[in-house]
């Protein structure tokens, strides 16, 4: 940290963290944002909401999850590596966090259905999951190509309950399902949330998203405590929205911890972007010349977004966070990595954290070093992906 | 006041509804003819649009239509330049996605947009509360800023919207993105908001794609805006005969 | 209960549960037996065994697993249904607390291979899971026809470096897996420890399988007390081998709670069988007039087995547990229901008990009750396959 | 002493290595014609297998035999009906799993084995500490019980085990199920345990599949078993003839 500011607080009035953020959304939007941060402001500071969401979190998503000091990997890299078990969540990833959160809060705005965008289908999973629990209805938009690609996890929110639209438009993939779903939404906002799946979107979103992600970093700070380490030197966590990032980042934001962001280097907006205006918000993106935002191309469909959540990009102007890319060559040999040293098949995404760690391990991490790894999500979603590719079909 | 809300209340105080068509820049290659076509059949002002990869207030006909703008390789630039050719009197009005603007430069953009004979600029994704430097920078460009009030604002926030708009005020007809409708919608209502802040011209547009309907959207506001169903017709091959005659038909429908 | 006797105690010294258990091996099999009987006891009764298993289980396995009052499904029936969330755990089941346990008794008996049977791959996994975390190498025998049907959890168990051996003997399924791992275990048992998977087989694994599953009951009992029930009315579990409905009953066998194990009906050894050796123990099976043994046939793999464990034979015996079968034809509502209402995708043998509660609600079970379900595990293994069957593939 | 040990003691006091061939009962229509066959070319005693679906301790060899028989139809009650067919001199003995007689009936099982002949039982998964009530009913009808003494075994249980045993005591030759193996074994180990224990013969199995083997187990023990070898000939279609020559080359080895 370079002066005394403290980070990860709420943004300002406009949304803005830094010089990133804000709502740049059409007009039939606005009101449903400003509505949304009033009764997230109002529900985020009512103790009977937030008992409610923890209890949720607790009974029904399996929080807290543990964390698991990985013994054999840190003998092999010769640093103190901890993993926040994110993969024991409910759903198997963070996003249940703030998803059990927005349908919470949807059903205390009198909404009766969400709406949501899905890249693999993690998100929309999540969504079904808690909007069924909840009897809201459920509709979820998840491009074409990747309804064919995750054809089970379309026929898992059916399962739930959920109605899966695939879209059709621009590169069928997450970017222009978020397209579609903001386009839906202007259409039924009245008794619909939208319910985003990561720190993106116009204001109140990532503040929002996060602050349902703080859970992870607050947890986790403590249960260091509770295995001898005061402050890990460094927090990693893979970023392509950066909710998980965020929210162990959280725990972490004002004390000496490196935080570190692994984002897929096909879809490296900070190191490979610039700031521009996408999905309500400004941040870093990837764009061409002209400002056509680029695709995003990953091994791993949660990191294949060509934008990153504007609190990320607002700690990597401040310096208070780093972000790497890692190409997928290296992905797989960490996801083989972790599974045989440690019985846990760690989720593509995830596998990108592992990779950063596992290459930095007595370069930029010092030999001794304690590493913080959120643990985002399990692999089993990956493993017919991960047996294809290592087969070379 | 910027000269574009002169014309455009020149028109309203001549007792004339305002016919306002959109086209995709760089659609096809002669796509400047289409809009010369357009005035020549009784358009009032023309709207511009420049292709953005991500428009998130358009429905499918526009969508596609800035993809096979984008294909052919168009952007500001050669957009700026086509912009040039075109030989009108009405004024010309840009819509598109801030992002183009914001990555381009607002004092760049403006200055070229401006140098191009564009009067007005409709960005519907830069809300009213991020305006402010796009706002400061084109009043010394005389460059309008058109806003649109939805049917989901409310009063409160129509007055400012209506007051922050320069040339026109949009009145989205209903919630919705830009393509074929077939509801009533809820035009009366937003128009009503926008007029009890401003009594700026107000036009109405967003699913207006037959004469019928514009007829009854131009007793409502002071003008129609027609965009999907103009651009359907351009990715069909129409050319300046049949563009004519499409306007001409929405004209008649509204005089 | 008839009579004050206290259940679910220690077997007697021959591994008897009333007339069910003993150890029916081979004479090579028999001094691991012993062996492994000792070594279970001693550190069953050590402080630091107990913490270190119980460590894992937090840090490692996601213990303790939640238990999740199902309100939807609850208000439907007509009665109180908590979910006892072992579809948390780490590797998607209750095998992991087993198999936890088991490798570490494996390490401390100076053992360096484990090998194991599995049906649809999920013991399997969860051996590889646990072998992998302490480097013991682990060999998993599977029938032949499961590992063309699973075959992405042969994957699995490979990513995780265990070796998956197709047995290609019998009906190529789980009994002729078990059959196969006993002989080659005959084979290694000097530094081999053979990682059975339910509460079944030579005494003392039906004993030590129950004692490294109890914990579910006994986190159960607490957490139903939490949530202001003192003693549930029912407590029902699906029952293969049956390790979780073991677990679950542990907590509640002394209690006037009524125990219901739910057999595949394919495969119900209690309503269909008659005693029987097999597989190292006395128990219930489904065998033929000259006692050959039939096999069973369930839409679940996991509970396709034609044996129940000694234990519970003896449950039922007693009058303490009642054992139900459940047809196929129902348990993919079943499935579809608690999906839907619930946000949780059971897995096909947990989707037994929840078709045996819908359809006993108001019924067996009456109006008000309070129903104790084992959610023994997460249905993400078997969707694919329920996929096809909602399509009539 | 039950009639089976009396007969095999005098085996060996006669300085005669004895030979037990191994048969699957049921495998073919004509199998009882197998086992005349065997003891027509010197076996001593023969084994005679009752199928079981699922023989723990047998390899494929003998897997595949059984389930061969099973889907002839076979049962307990057939194969005793066809021991009745069988006119030899030497003593029979079964081998099965327990579940066969835990089924059909403890009592009635060794009625009906003894009524047909059959001296001797191997149970193998009837382990010593499971076998007090089998032994009982065995008393009482002169069916002699044959433990397994495997190399895991430690002296003290060796001598247990061989002081149980009646007619002989089985040592395994290795840590191994019923079939082939190359590797030298350890019977040396276990016959001197079970010498230990006790003066009843002692023959070695489990995995002696050439006459070379059987030759060095004979040295060890006072006899061999022979067991896949044969069922492997047997399924490959072997008739009386290829059965005399096979045991026959055993005969010589061991003599
Ligand atoms: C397991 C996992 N990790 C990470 C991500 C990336 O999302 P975020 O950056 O918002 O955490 C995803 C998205 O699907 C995911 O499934
Ligand atoms: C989720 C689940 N439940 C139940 C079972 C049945 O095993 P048991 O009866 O030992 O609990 C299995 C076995 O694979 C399983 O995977």
């Amino acid at each position: 940290m370079t002066d005394a500011k403290t980070f990860m607080q709420a943004p300002d009035e406009r949304g803005r963290f830094g010089e990133f953020g804000g709502r740049f959304v059409p007009e039939a939007l606005m009101p449903a944002c400003l509505e949304l941060e009033i009764a997230f402001k109002d529900a985020w500071s009512d103790p009977a909401f937030i008992e409610e969401y923890n209890t949720v979190l607790r009974q029904f998503a399996g929080r807290p999850t543990p964390v698991t000091p990985l013994l054999r990997l840190s003998e092999k890299l010769g640093i103190n590596v901890y993993a926040k078990r994110e993969d024991l969540a409910h759903t198997g990833s963070h996003k249940i966090n703030n998803v059990v959160g927005q349908t919470l809060l949807t059903k205390r705005m009198g909404k009766t259905r969400v709406i949501a965008e899905t890249g693999a289908g993690q998100h929309g999973v999540a969504t079904a999951t808690a909007a069924a629990r909840l009897g809201l209805e459920c509709t979820v938009y998840m491009g074409e190509v990747d309804t064919v690609r995750q054809s089970l996890n379309v026929f898992r929110m059916e399962l739930l309950g959920a109605t899966v639209v695939p879209v059709t438009s621009g590169s069928k993939t997450l970017k222009d399902a978020v397209n579609e779903a903001m386009r839906e939404w202007v259409t039924c906002v009245s008794d619909t949330h939208y319910c985003l799946g990561s720190v993106m979107g116009p204001h109140p979103f990532p503040w929002m998203v996060r602050e349902m992600q703080s859970i992870i970093g607050h947890e986790s700070s403590r249960q260091l405590i509770e295995l001898g380490v005061a402050t890990p030197d460094f927090v990693v966590a893979c970023v392509g929205g950066g909710s998980n990032a965020a929210g162990i980042f959280s725990g972490f934001a004002n004390t000496s911890a490196r935080l570190i962001g692994v984002e897929a280097a096909g879809g490296a907006a900070v190191k490979n972007g610039s700031p521009g205006v996408l999905h309500g918000m400004r941040s870093m993106l990837i764009q061409s010349e002209f400002g056509q935002i680029e695709e995003a191309h990953s091994i791993s469909a949660g990191l294949d977004y060509p934008g990153i959540g504007p609190e990320h990009a607002y700690l990597a102007d401040a310096g208070r966070a780093e972000y790497y890319p890692i190409g997928d060559e290296v992905v797989l040999d960490a996801l083989q990595l972790l599974s045989e040293l440690e019985g846990i098949i760690p989720a593509l995404e995830t596998a990108h954290a592992v990779a950063w760690i596992t290459r930095e391990a007595g370069k930029t991490i010092p030999k001794g070093s304690s590493v913080l790894l959120n643990l985002s999500g399990r692999g089993d979603k990956d493993v017919a992906q991960v047996r294809s590719l290592l087969r070379g079909e | 006041m910027k000269p574009l809300e002169t014309k455009l209340r020149a028109v309203r105080d001549s007792g004339r509804k305002a016919l306002v068509p959109y086209f995709m820049a760089g659609l096809t290659p002669d796509w400047t003819q289409h809009v010369e076509a357009a005035v020549h059949a009784g358009a009032d002002a023309v709207e511009i649009g420049i292709p953005f990869s991500d428009p998130m207030m358009d429905g499918v006909v526009i969508q596609e239509a800035a993809l096979t703008s984008l294909a052919r390789g168009t952007n500001l630039d050669s957009i700026c330049a086509d912009l040039a050719k075109i030989s009108v009197d009405v004024p010309l009005i840009t819509m598109t996605y801030f992002n183009i603007f914001h990555h381009y430069g607002l004092e760049r953009s403006i200055g070229k947009l401006t140098e191009s004979g564009i009067e007005g600029a409709i960005v519907p994704d830069l809300s009213l509360e991020e305006s402010g430097p796009w706002h400061e920078i084109s009043n010394s460009y005389d460059l309008a800023n058109i806003f649109l009030v939805a049917p989901s604002t409310n009063t409160e926030r129509a007055k400012l919207l209506a007051q922050a708009s320069e040339g026109f005020c949009y009145a989205s007809a209903r919630m919705a993105v830009t393509g074929k409708s077939s509801d009533e919608g809820d035009a009366a209502q937003v128009v009503a908001g926008i007029r009890a802040g401003s009594d700026i011209p107000t036009y109405v547009g967003i699913g207006i794609t037959t004469p019928k309907q514009a007829k009854d959207a131009s007793k409502i506001g002071d003008g129609v805006i027609v965009g999907s169903a103009l651009v359907q017709l351009l990715i069909d091959g129409a050319g300046p005969g049949k563009i004519e005659e499409f306007i001409t038909s929405f004209r008649l429908a509204i005089d």
